[in-house]
């Protein structure tokens, strides 16, 4: 099939225009007599428009919650390319592929751009004015309780009118809700230091043992942390970091690990105490509620339960004893059971036993605004509102940033429940999953054109408020930003308290001036305060620091033994959440779908990760599209074998399978959320991300793999190419 | 023994047994014109995609840059080899056998070569720019790189095609006047009268005539051996392992021989049937080509195994990596039959019985074809699938359709070429036949007139 | 004094050698050995036995030839690279003698072969119309021998032609 | 063409071709990536498509091996035949090496690719014919060929994405091969700056924009020839010249060095312009 018509013209044009014309037809706005395009007279410039510069913006990324601050790069007047801001205490200029990709959600040509309510299968447009009346009248009667908002994590002013609209349509149904977050670690930490997220001193530490946490790939603030990292690997007055990675599944941090430890699934508490008694052993003094409950994990215990040498533990007890300070993180592997709890619980021990806090484990900036503070998302809200949903409880729904039809899991039945709700209002830069169940779908504007305020979950150096700005002008003109939005429906209800904002640029303005001297800016006028402010794209708070209390006990800390064999479903499911794919909100840029995986170099498509061992039980061979089962669903997708996982777990990304959300995630691999089991922790009621237990079964059918990586999969052949050496080997003292 | 050819062959026979090759064809000869340009038609719709989508619809990728292209391009130089062996050297050492196959050897040359400069074309990425790789002047003063083997082969081809089809042409001279004075009235007439240049045939032209013949025959034998090693360059000057060999000029100097005697016997055979030149081709001189190509199918089997001892001691384990890979890999089937037919299917040409006979040789030169195309392939493809660089080892792409079809038509372009030249002009050398037949009575005279002697000689010992 | 143009067609080269022998050996009035040519449809060298030396120049066309194309081809390429109108490569000197040398070499044959060919048309004095005197017997099987004579001669020596059984003669008065 | 003109210029254009006694004059632009920092996150090669404008291809056309990534992340596993890769899997982030005695160079038919003054192996794409012989010719297979006409194919560049394009480099088309630049367009906008102000670009004042995507700095960019620029201290300290060959063979020797600076194929010979730091492990765990 030719794919593009062959005539005359274009031949021509070819022979005469060769690469010029071909380089030419490609770069943006040059296609006049189509029609399509506006001829931009440079006579009057647009602000900020110089033909030939390049001018630069700072902004904050939305890409993930880690909360960047970024510098957009723009020319004539568009968004080139997303930039680290180089003042930034977060990501000191730096950025991630994900936050890159910024720009195709901006650019995206699958983007919603008109208001579009329900008319049987199909949206029909409707106007901005028709649609915020629609959603007064279908509110009026309504009783508050039976109104219900839905969000991901929200903060900064969005997150104050979001409130501010909930209480005046008197209701307390707030559901934050994300798929992939660090909750149940944030309850632990909270109980073991008295902070959700304390601040992580990476860069200070010697030794790092992670227990999954995959702080270089897609856990709380990869780019901050990664920065961290850098200086903790240099030799530099600490010596050379060592970190140790303990998880089932190989992570990207696990990739970068000193040592690596695979163990088996669910047993990362038990390893835990298992290093706490050997530290005992080796002569570190435990406090008696500790001692009380690690005498009992002795090396023949642990080597039992976890599958991982006695030797190991000893040695790793070892160099935690000789270098201090160290650094225990509790990741996703601690908090993925239904005893994830229990297993965070046991690994901040090691912290308070190797006398961590305060030193690697510091309080994090305080924000003496709490009603701009994140909301953090957890998993729970999803079934709370779930449980609402299916009493018919809700009669109005409002969601924003969040996709339950696509990551809640099956046996949730959230899409059926989801359809008891009368009418669902659904604020959206594209038509996802659950878009396209709602009544009516607004538009909102991208991350790149509107304006707002957010405080990120996980501070750096010092508490700051970052800033959202327009980069450029809206690529849509019937988008708009959800700032305005929530003003609009605000005024609907309280008039008099919002009519001097003209729209929420206004309100935003006058909100952060009045407060300026909380925000650095005391004794500065105005204007020159909030010219300083969005030139640098963020403003820090000044306030007193947090403190940490590490006053937790050890006493009622209880671990379940390993997990039984299950005959039935003999494996255990640890779904991935790849740096670029995360929970799937972002599988519509095709950056991030052609950037390969970086462990498996696989790209467009779900995998399922098998140790060979278990691939060779089975009879599976790379290629092999396997069906993996659990108890609640099934997916296909191709198997991979894959050396860094436990001969007992299989993986498989989180993020793709989506069934809409445009050209480039529709219909790209398999929805892993879909079979998750509904096995929630005991204590905080968080879904079990990695309790699930599947089977593996051959369809008989076999594909090539896509990946990036050649057919020796990833073997040098004995050529020099990355080159490893031991740190007996090499001189790092006095580099460069 | 038998004759190489008949002396009592009447002069004005052989005028008009040659002629008769050149009068109106048989339906036979627009039937295979029709399959010929349909082939070539192929060719041309693949081609026209692939200018039109891009090279992508090849199939090529990263390490795999060249495919079937490039593998085709070297078959069709080589074959040309066989014309310049048969009219320069053996033109060089008096072998007079060549006299009655040598033209359409030529021919063969000729077309073998516009062949592979059409691959030269079809293998670019920007064909529409092919002529930044002339060294022409431009306002800009910007040259090609003349250090690039690239650019050599463009040279080298251009010398060889353009001397080739000079020497073609002056060594049909004295045929075309044949044709002109000959042929009945009609456009071919007037053709010929200005293709013959006004040739008389007298002493002058004669004189002057051999003197160039000569000449350029001694140009053209480096030139030919210059045009392969430059090819084997492309390969050898590279850096990829397994090409960048000091014997790749040889071996493909040798291959290229080889393939073009292969493709002589097969086209011999196809003339002697189809013109009946039984008379001309005979076996006695099928005989003599064989054993010809039998002595460079040795050469060669000597050369390639060269390569592969020389990859193996040279203790390159890149190099050596890629040797193993060809016997063990993805393409080991391919490489093994491309040994069978380059080293062991020669060997029945050392069978007597079979020297002279026309349907196993017309098989064994198909074969020996084969082989050397798929040698061709062989130095291209499992080369990119196990360069230096690990990590795109054995990414292989099946070449597609486009690739084969381009491949394909290429055999009907030279088909067509071919029939047009042979419906055109004389594709046995009249002229040289004469001297042949002459030169052979005329020795046969000298022999009788010694052997009588002798026997009277002998007698008159006797009768002591 | 008019010029007689006749062409004797012979059998074989025997017969015309012979005759070209004769004519050779007499001296004839008003004919010159020079003026004799020879038409035959094969090359014969062993016919300049008779003929006597005549030159043939085209080596000196190919000598100049080859080393034209050859001295051509290093000037432009060396001249191009020195003035850098072609790029430069790293790791390789400006003017890189091997690789020149390969294309010097290339021209050097393309210059021989084709001034050669030149040379070729110059000496044979192709292309050329034909005589009016020919016969296509000559493409065929004979032998023919053209002479210029001036008129007296003419039966002189279309008799030492039939003499030589020649197969027929062709006779024009020219200028 | 004129003799003055060589004469004039011979010893000036000399410089491109550096060795010992003649080296880079103002710039000669080198890479360090240090592997024990680097993280293999992917985000180098994501600011690389940005900032390059790289087609994205899709699946088909990445499965048939035609995927358009200047810069690439490898991942190698260790031979040994443990069970589990207990050091975790080896990254290396692979982009055009630069070379300067480059392969490419010398064998592409219309000089297309060339080395300029400042040590870059440059592609110039409207000279390309697409013979592919550098790619062919090139040890790292680190050069890309434009296989299709991606302006025109579908879901490359749809509607509004083409805006994203950066007008500071060229948009391919079909049958042209492309590499790493070095980021050149940004290079070159340095120097004009640096030019206007008299002076030449000083350390850190561009980087590439991988360099300035990674997380974790593992990418050090910069002035081989400024004696106190960051990448001329790191090669300096970590003893790999620029037109040397032996810093492999002697680091493998008994009691060699213990820096951890190499390049890639060193052997070869083509003075690659990138140097890596090898990757280190712990020996205490």
């Amino acid at each position: 099939m030719i794919e593009n018509s062959f005539n005359r013209r274009d031949f021509l044009k070819v022979l005469g225009w060769g690469g010029t014309a071909v380089a030419l037809s490609a770069c943006g706005n040059t296609s006049i007599q189509d029609g399509v395009e506006t001829v931009v007279s440079y006579v009057e410039l647009p602000e900020y428009a110089i033909p030939g510069i390049s001018v630069y913006f700072n902004s904050t990324c939305a890409q993930c919650d880690a909360g960047c601050n970024i510098t957009g790069r723009l020319r004539e007047g568009r968004v080139l390319k997303l930039e680290g801001n180089a003042s930034s205490d977060l990501n000191h200029g730096k950025m991630c592929g994900l936050g890159q990709a910024g720009v195709q959600a901006h650019y995206n040509p699958d983007r919603v751009r008109e208001p579009l309510l329900r008319n049987g299968d199909k949206g029909e447009a409707i106007a901005w004015d028709k649609a915020l009346g629609l959603i007064n009248e279908k509110l009026a009667g309504v009783k508050g309780e039976e109104i219900a908002f839905l969000t991901g994590g929200v903060s900064g002013h969005v997150k104050v009118l979001l409130n501010n609209y909930l209480e005046a349509l008197g209701t307390k149904n707030h559901y934050s809700y994300e798929a992939v977050s660090p909750s149940v670690v944030r309850a632990a930490n909270k109980k073991a230091y008295g902070v959700e997220m304390p601040r992580l001193r990476i860069d200070k530490a010697k030794v790092i043992v992670s227990f999954g946490a995959d702080f270089l790939g897609a856990w709380v603030s990869p780019v901050h942390f990664a920065q961290q990292y850098a200086k903790f690997r240099k030799a530099n007055e600490n010596g050379r970091g060592v970190l140790v990675q303990i998880e089932s599944k190989m992570t990207l941090t696990g990739a970068n690990a000193d040592r690596w430890i695979p163990i088996r699934p669910g047993t990362e508490g038990i390893f835990a105490l298992g290093v706490v008694n050997a530290l005992g052993s080796a002569g570190l003094a435990l406090p008696a509620d500790i001692a009380a409950v690690s005498k009992s994990y002795d090396a023949e215990r642990v080597t039992k339960d976890t599958g991982v040498s006695g030797e190991q533990v000893t040695k790793l007890a070892a160099l935690l004893k000789e270098r201090s300070p160290s650094l225990v993180i509790a990741g996703s592997a601690a908090e993925g059971y239904a005893h994830g709890s229990q297993n965070a619980a046991a690994i901040a021990l090691l912290n308070r036993v190797l006398g961590n806090v305060g030193k690697t484990i510091e309080a994090p900036a305080s924000v003496p605004f709490p009603q701009v503070t994140v909301s953090t998302g957890n998993r729970s809200a999803v079934q709370a509102l779930n449980d609402s949903m299916t009493n018919g409880k809700v009669k109005v729904l409002f969601s924003l940033g969040a996709n339950p039809v696509f990551t809640a899991p099956s046996a949730l039945k959230f899409k059926e429940n989801l359809s008891k709700v009368p009418f669902k209002v659904v604020f959206a830069n594209f038509l996802d999953e659950t878009a396209l169940e709602a009544d009516l779908v607004l538009p909102l504007d991208s991350a790149l054109e509107d304006w707002g305020t957010s405080v990120p979950e996980y501070m750096g150096e010092a508490s700051q408020l970052n800033i959202t700005q327009p980069l450029m002008e809206k690529l849509h003109p019937n988008t708009r930003g959800m700032g305005d939005i929530l003003l609009s429906l605000l005024k609907q209800r309280r008039e008099k308290e919002y009519k001097d904002y003209e729209d929420f640029y206004s309100y935003l303005r006058s909100a952060i001036v009045k407060n300026k001297s909380a925000l650095g800016g005391n004794g500065e006028d105005d204007d020159t305060f909030w010219t300083a402010a969005l030139s640098t794209g963020m403003v820090h708070f000044t306030s007193a620091a947090n403190s940490l209390s590490a006053k937790s006990s050890a006493a009622g800390l209880v671990l379940p033994p390993p997990a039984e064999e299950d005959s039935a479903y003999p494996l255990h499911l640890i779904p991935q959440v790849t740096a670029s794919m995360r929970d799937g909100r972002n599988a519509n840029q095709p950056w991030l779908q052609e950037s390969p995986d970086p462990l498996t170099t696989i790209v467009w498509d779900s995998w399922v990760e098998l140790h060979p061992k278990t691939a060779a039980k089975l009879g599976i061979v790379e290629g092999d599209i396997v069906e993996v089962t659990s108890r609640s669903g099934s997916i296909k997708a191709q198997a991979y074998l894959f050396p860094g996982i436990h001969p007992d777990a299989v993986s498989v990304p989180l993020g793709y399978g989506h069934v809409a959300l445009g050209r480039w995630a529709k219909g790209v691999g398999a929805n892993a959320f879909g079979i998750l089991d509904q096995v929630v922790d005991k204590e905080t009621g968080e879904l079990a991300l990695n309790e699930t237990r599947v089977k593996i079964s051959k369809t008989g059918k076999r594909v090539f793999i896509v990946k990036d990586e050649g057919a020796v999969g990833g073997s040098q052949a004995g050529v020099k190419i990355a080159v490893r050496a031991s740190t007996d080997e090499v001189e790092l003292s006095g580099e460069v | 023994m038998e004759k190489d050819i008949r002396e009592s062959i009447e002069w004005a026979k052989i005028n008009g047994d040659v002629l008769k090759s050149l009068e109106s064809p048989r339906p036979l000869f627009w039937v295979i014109l029709v399959v010929a340009l349909s082939m070539f038609g192929v060719g041309v719709g693949c081609e026209v995609y692939q200018y039109q989508i891009g090279m992508g619809v090849a199939n090529l990728n990263n390490p795999q840059v060249w495919g079937l292209y490039i593998a085709t391009f070297i078959f069709w130089i080589g074959m040309s080899h066989s014309g310049t062996l048969l009219s320069a050297i053996l033109h060089l050492m008096h072998a007079d056998w060549r006299k009655p196959i040598y033209r359409f050897a030529e021919a063969m040359t000729t077309f073998s070569l516009m062949t592979a400069g059409l691959f030269v074309m079809v293998h670019l990425g920007r064909l529409w720019q092919f002529y930044y790789a002339v060294p022409y002047p431009n306002e800009r003063w910007v040259w090609p790189n003349f250090q690039s083997p690239l650019l050599w082969d463009a040279m080298a081809i251009f010398t060889y095609l353009s001397s080739s089809v000079i020497f073609l042409f002056i060594g049909m001279i004295p045929d075309l006047a044949i044709c002109r004075d000959h042929l009945h009235p009609g456009w071919r007439k007037k053709l010929y009268t200005v293709l013959a240049l006004g040739w008389e045939g007298t002493d002058r032209q004669w004189r002057n005539f051999r003197v160039t013949y000569l000449t350029v025959a001694c140009f053209l034998i480096p030139l030919a051996v210059s045009v392969h090693s430059i090819v084997a360059s492309d390969f050898a000057m590279s850096q990829q392992p397994g090409w960048h060999v000091t014997s790749f000029p040889p071996y493909f100097v040798a291959g290229a021989l080889y393939s073009g005697c292969a493709a002589i016997i097969t086209l011999f055979v196809i003339l002697r049937y189809v013109f009946k030149f039984e008379e001309y081709m005979t076996l006695p001189i099928l005989k003599k080509i064989v054993r010809l190509t039998f002595a460079i199918a040795m050469v060669w089997t000597y050369l390639n195994a060269v390569e592969f001892a020389s990859v193996w001691y040279s203790h390159d384990e890149a190099s050596k990596a890629v040797l193993i890979q060809k016997a063990t890999g993805i393409y080991a089937p391919f490489w093994w039959m491309m040994n069978f037919c380059g080293s062991v299917v020669p060997f029945v040409m050392m069978i007597k019985r079979f020297q002279t006979s026309i349907p196993v040789m017309f098989a064994v030169s198909l074969l020996l074809n084969l082989g050397m195309w798929l040698e061709r392939w062989m130095i291209v493809s499992p080369t990119f699938s196990h360069g230096y660089y690990p990590y795109l080892w054995d990414n292989n792409q099946w070449p597609t359709l486009v690739q084969w079809g381009i491949v394909f038509g290429s055999f009907g372009w030279f088909t067509l070429l071919f029939m047009g030249f042979c419906k055109l002009f004389p594709s046995v050398s009249m002229y040289e036949v004469k001297e042949m037949v002459y030169h052979r009575s005329l020795a046969n005279k000298h022999v009788e007139q010694s052997l009588t002697m002798n026997v009277n000689e002998l007698e008159e010992k006797g009768a002591h | 004094m008019s010029q007689h143009h006749i062409l004797a067609l012979f059998n074989n080269f025997d017969e015309a050698e012979a005759a070209v022998a004769e004519l050779r050996a007499s001296t004839i009035k008003g004919f010159s050995f020079d003026d004799l040519i020879m038409k035959s449809p094969i090359e014969h060298p062993e016919v300049e036995s008779v003929l006597g030396e005549r030159s043939a120049n085209v080596q000196w066309f190919t000598l100049f030839g080859a080393l034209f194309g050859g001295i051509t081809a290093f000037t432009l390429i060396a001249g191009s690279q020195g003035n850098f109108f072609a790029q430069l490569k790293g790791g390789k000197p400006i003017i890189p003698i091997p690789a020149d040398l390969v294309l010097t070499y290339e021209m050097f044959i393309l210059g021989g072969v084709y001034i050669t060919v030149l040379g070729f048309l110059i000496c044979a004095g192709l292309p050329a119309r034909r005589s009016k005197l020919y016969s296509s017997n000559v493409s065929e099987d004979q032998v023919g021998l053209l002479v210029k004579v001036e008129a007296s001669a003419a039966a002189t020596i279309k008799s030492i032609f039939t003499k030589h059984q020649a197969l027929e003669i062709q006779e024009e008065a020219g200028k | 063409m004129s003799v003055s003109n060589m004469l004039e210029n011979w010893s000036k254009f000399r410089h491109m071709h550096p060795v010992d006694d003649k080296p880079h004059e103002e710039y000669k632009w080198a890479m360090s990536i240090d592997l024990d920092a680097c993280s293999g996150c992917n985000a180098c090669s994501v600011a690389c498509y940005a900032e390059n404008n790289l087609p994205v291809v899709g699946k088909q056309k990445f499965d048939a091996g035609q995927q358009m990534h200047w810069m690439r992340i490898e991942r190698y596993w260790d031979d040994d035949g443990r069970e589990f890769p207990d050091q975790g899997a080896q990254f290396l982030p692979m982009l055009c090496q630069q070379c300067e005695a480059a392969p490419c160079e010398t064998v592409c038919p219309v000089g297309a690719t060339n080395h300029t003054a400042d040590g870059l192996n440059s592609q110039v794409y409207n000279r390309c014919i697409g013979s592919r012989y550098c790619s062919a010719n090139c040890p790292f297979k680190v050069r890309y060929f434009n296989w299709y006409d991606y302006p025109t194919t579908d879901n490359v560049w749809p509607a509004e994405m083409t805006q994203q394009l950066n007008p500071d480099v060229t948009v391919r088309g079909k049958g042209v091969m492309e590499k790493c630049t070095f980021c050149v367009q940004r290079l070159e906008r340095a120097k004009n700056n640096a030019r206007t102000e008299g002076r030449l670009v000083h350390d850190g004042e561009v980087q590439t924009a991988c360099q300035q995507a990674c997380p974790t700095g593992a990418i050090t960019f910069g002035n081989l020839v400024e004696p106190e620029s960051k990448i001329a201290r790191q090669w300096a300290h970590q003893q790999v010249e620029l037109a040397a060959r032996d810093k492999q063979a002697k680091d493998e020797q008994e009691g060699g060095s213990d820096l951890r600076g190499y390049r890639i194929f060193e052997e070869l010979r083509a003075y690659p312009s990138v140097m890596y730091l090898e990757r280190v492990r712990e020996s205490a765990i």
